[in-house]
């Protein structure tokens, strides 16, 4: 899944920036050369303005890609998240992207699982499209806090995906974990050659990988982790991968990841 | 104003450079990670990721933290180990008309000797830079670079091995860097890397823990600065051998400075993170300065603070 | 959430407060200067500008300079002297229920020996700081804190001269803090205070001068809080008497990093020059944190760190 | 000249921030507390707002005081100053004042001769206010760099305040120093009971105490230094100042000062 895109480090000014739900925000900006390599999962890595006080960049998933346009969807965490929300239409940032690896989509999954938890959705909309696009079946599972927090439902349905929502305080949809849903759904749903993509908080994919093994299912899982260059040099990011020679290595989000296979992933 | 257009060109411990601007080991990767931002064939010298006998591992996560104008990192020197390093990263490097110059790392004299001898010998590499001052490695619990007399024996050692230029890698987390600078001197180093980080940590107030796995680790970027510059001005105060000046160096005029407190070159680390063009930039930068002064070339500004 | 109202009253070395915050000498004057925007008696301890035997004119100026999340100061010890101190300023202090401690320093022993009788013979003094470690003097070229010999003779002579709490205010610049740390509890300091400043330079690339008449100057403030938790943590790992933790406190979870380190109390040092209600406000961070963590006092998160 | 004034740490909303001459801003807000108590050549101490990544507060002397609002005029000097000239109206902003002494100005001069040196002359703004309602008679002499940086003429006549100007380049009024203005005027002038106030800097304050001695008028300077507190406990924005008994002391710049007499300055 390793792919050697080009990528760029681009002045740019927003051109909007709207909260979308409760402590969620979409940005979006014109960047040209990001927007035609960008492929599913794969993200880009933001400078907060000058002045912010802030040394490292961002990770940010690309979320939609529409010409020259991408989009990114994100959650206030911290001052960085904090600082972006800030910005208004005009005012400039820089993005480097795109980065990482992509998702495998092929053969075809039928059906394809997609499980977001929180703003984990953000980085597996991109690849709902690509599957849309393949003819692929899939469906959306979408766990939020609550109702106004949920995320990306109506975009998933937009591009005809079938979904579903789970929610912590039953506002909306399932009463609970998202990872219910998905149990739920394996045991009701007939499947061909399915296949799970899931990206959200750690304890989520843990437990997307227990269900995805029990069910002997392959899962690819978006990993997160905080990133100094995103370039691969500073070996900040890694998580611990099982080799197929028995061992493990540490291998970098921003460059063998952001995307794994679940099996491998030693929490 | 005038035109006079400056010659960047040094010599610094007998590796010949384009400019007097560097990459710092552990933040520019093996210089292919860079390419589609920086034509390597400008930089003063490539300097790679720190490289042991063997393969490591390197320390479990989380590895980095970002402070105050700085960030923490216990990486535990992850690398492909001095064999994958010749046979994998080096070919690509060669490529290039850009000295390598390629930073070693042991916990035991004899690891630093093995990977010294390997290197000597392969075809590409400019020099050697000699990381006595990771902070995170425990070399009989405590780091070669703040003992003068366990310095004086590993750079003996490794210039034994070697005739490549050799440059010695001190660590600010000393009381006194001129001790520790001169005996790295009177072993027969050819240059001083000033500094590595400093050693610092960060603790998660809501668990508890620390937000490091390796509890403390090294402190780089801007907030290093003061102390990176103060130690550069002792140490040209105390050795005659040039020195490569870096900690939160991110644009020419920062690297001017520490050119005017006495390094004869400079590089750039954390910087690359926020930055991919950071280090050309410098370049940029100390050309316009040179210009804007009207001086031909870098070698006046070297150690030229006026000292009231 | 609950409801138990924390207390935050400790004892810290023999001194009673009312809370583990108290002021960093050379931040916070003698005091009266922050009557404007802080009731004194909410404090845990006033810690007073550095005293010497006579009055010092200090260095020349510049004297700051702001670095990035830091600041450079070579002030020099510019101060009334102790008679001066005790008569023009202690009875201002006495006015007010709140321990106060007196920041001493010298060149000679023989200096800090005079002020503290002087100080141990006045009314209103809680307890004395010894100040070993100010990066702006030069005591015989060195001071004594980075010289576990130096450090003990000072502490048993100082420690010979009065009964009131004796804090020693360690340096952070040395090879390794938990030498002289142990020197000076040996000699029988009470408690120790953990960090100075760190040494550091700034240059004026257009003058070529250093930003500092001194050239070097301490550098303080955020930038270097990872360096003091790191040290911190060393300390309390190394010690049985209690720790006074400081260095880029800017708000109560900046406290609560360095009582998870192993400080017993703070002190707030720069963050004073930003925010006038700074200190009090760690006050009530403190406060919030406990309360929401459900904690009846701090003590028990006083070197609680758990490392993996 | 030591006012014990009671001080605040005010929060505030920039009113406006305008510009008013190349490379100058003029900054307006509300702090009913500074301005009730603001005495000429006082100065604020202002946190550039959160997020900046600057570490310390920057001093500025009171321009203006309207009611409620005080006004301060400042040049783009370096980061700082940039980003305080980027805030918009009803931003939020920390100003610490009143701070430091004021001059003194009785027995009333005649004529006081009020030179300001570029943004100097901000620093006399409200000394000529107080001059002219005590009916002292007051010449302005203001020099600045070009007509296009010239500041303060208007609001100086407005007064009532009869003005000279000097450029560097000559664009407008006299060709050269703000000091060869104010030895023309000293020789032209009848002079009763002279006083020079003057702001502006080094060199020029140091010409102006030359001539002040010279001429035998006394001359008060309104200093700058580097500022860490503005509370007079960090000892880092003091000046030489000649004692008495004939030594020095260091004074401090926002305690003992800004306003110092000429004489008394060691440069
Ligand atoms: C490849 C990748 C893609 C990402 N895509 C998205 C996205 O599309 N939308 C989105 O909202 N977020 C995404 N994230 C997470 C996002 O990068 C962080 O939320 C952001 O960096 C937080 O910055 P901050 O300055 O606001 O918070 P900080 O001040 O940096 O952090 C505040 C607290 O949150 C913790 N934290 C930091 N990063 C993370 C993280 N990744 N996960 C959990 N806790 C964290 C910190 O340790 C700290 O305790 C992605 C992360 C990665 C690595
Ligand atoms: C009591 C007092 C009153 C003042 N009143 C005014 C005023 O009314 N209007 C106004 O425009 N300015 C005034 N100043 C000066 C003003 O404080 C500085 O210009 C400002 O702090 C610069 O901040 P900065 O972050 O933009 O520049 P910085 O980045 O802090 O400084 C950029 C460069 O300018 C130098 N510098 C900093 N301060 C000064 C200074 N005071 N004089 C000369 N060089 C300096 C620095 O050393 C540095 O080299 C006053 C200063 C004092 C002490
Ligand atoms: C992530 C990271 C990894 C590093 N790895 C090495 C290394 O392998 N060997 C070494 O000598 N220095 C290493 N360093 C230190 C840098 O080379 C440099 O000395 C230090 O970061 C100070 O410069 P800076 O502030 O510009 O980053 C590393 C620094 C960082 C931030
Ligand atoms: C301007 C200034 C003056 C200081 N003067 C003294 C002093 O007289 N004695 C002393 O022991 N420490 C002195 N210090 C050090 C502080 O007390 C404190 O240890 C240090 O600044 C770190 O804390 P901070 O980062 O919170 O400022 C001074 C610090 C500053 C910034
Ligand atoms: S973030 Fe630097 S290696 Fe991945
Ligand atoms: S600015 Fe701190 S004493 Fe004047």
């Amino acid at each position: 899944m390793l792919v050697p895109t080009k990528k760029f480090d681009l002045p740019t000014e927003v051109i909007s920036n709207e909260l979308v739900a409760e402590n969620h925000y979409l940005l979006r900006c014109s960047c040209p050369e990001i927007a035609a390599g960008a492929l599913p999962g794969q993200f880009i890595h933001v400078l907060i303005p000058q002045g912010s006080g802030l040394l490292l960049r961002r990770p940010f998933t690309i979320y939609t890609v529409e010409g020259d346009e991408i989009t990114m969807l994100y959650q206030l965490i911290g001052e960085g998240t904090n600082v972006l929300s800030s910005l208004k239409r005009s005012d400039s940032i820089r993005v480097l992207g795109p980065l990482g690896n992509t998702f495998e989509i092929s053969p075809a999954p039928d059906p394809a699982v997609i499980v977001g938890g929180g703003a984990g959705i953000a980085s597996l909309m991109l690849l709902a499209a690509a599957l849309r696009e393949n003819g692929a079946h899939a469906l959306g599972l979408v766990g939020s806090m609550n109702s106004a927090r949920l995320l990306s439902v109506e975009d998933l349905e937009a591009i005809g995906i079938e979904t579903y929502i789970a929610t912590d305080d039953g506002s909306v949809g399932h009463h609970g974990f998202v990872t219910e849903l998905l149990m739920e759904i394996l045991e009701t749903h007939e499947m061909k050659n399915p296949q799970i993509y899931a990206c959200g908080p750690d304890g989520m994919l843990r437990v997307v990988t227990k269900i995805a093994l029990d069910y002997r299912i392959p899962a690819q899982l978006a990993m997160e982790n905080r990133m100094g260059c995103a370039l691969g040099v500073c070996l900040g990011c890694v998580c611990k991968v099982r080799m197929p020679s028995g061992g493990f290595e540490y291998q970098r989000v921003c460059t063998e990841g952001p995307v794994f296979n679940a099996e491998d992933i030693i929490w | 104003m005038n035109n006079i257009q400056p010659s960047l060109e040094i010599d610094v411990a007998g590796i010949r450079m384009k400019n007097p601007v560097m990459t710092a080991s552990g933040t520019f990767g093996y210089g292919s990670e860079y390419v589609d931002f920086i034509d390597l064939n400008k930089l003063g010298a490539v300097v790679v990721k720190g490289i042991t006998s063997v393969p490591w591992a390197g320390n479990s996560m989380p590895r980095i933290f970002e402070t105050p104008s700085g960030m923490l990192n216990a990486i535990g020197l992850q690398n492909v180990g001095v064999d994958g390093f010749i046979d994998k990263k080096l070919p690509y490097l060669r490529n290039f008309d850009v000295p390598v110059i390629v930073n070693i790392c042991g916990e035991q004299v004899g690891e630093y000797l093995e990977v010294t001898e390997k290197l000597d010998a392969a075809d590409g590499v400019a020099a050697i830079e000699l990381n006595i001052s990771c902070p995170n490695l425990h070399c009989g619990g405590m780091s070669f670079g703040v003992d003068p007399k366990l310095t004086d024996e590993l750079v003996k050692g490794v210039r034994g091995k070697t005739t490549l230029p050799l440059l010695v890698k001190l660590s600010p987390n000393v009381t006194d860097i001129t001790v520790i600078a001169r005996a790295a001197e009177g072993a027969g180093a050819d240059g001083l890397s000033v500094i590595n980080t400093a050693l610092g940590m960060a603790i998660d107030i809501n668990t508890r823990r620390p937000q490091l796995a390796n509890v403390t680790g090294g402190l780089s970027g801007p907030a290093i600065k003061p102390i990176a510059l103060r130690m550069v001005w002792q140490v040209y105060n105390a050795v005659s051998i040039p020195i490569i000046g870096m900690g939160g160096i991110m644009n020419g005029e920062d690297a001017i400075e520490f050119c005017i407190a006495g390094a004869a070159a400079v590089a750039v680390g954390t910087a690359n993170f926020i930055n991919p063009r950071a280090s050309l930039d410098v370049v940029e930068g100390i050309t316009e300065y040179l210009e804007r002064h009207g001086m031909r070339s870098i070698e006046k500004l070297v150690g030229s603070l006026e000292v009231p």
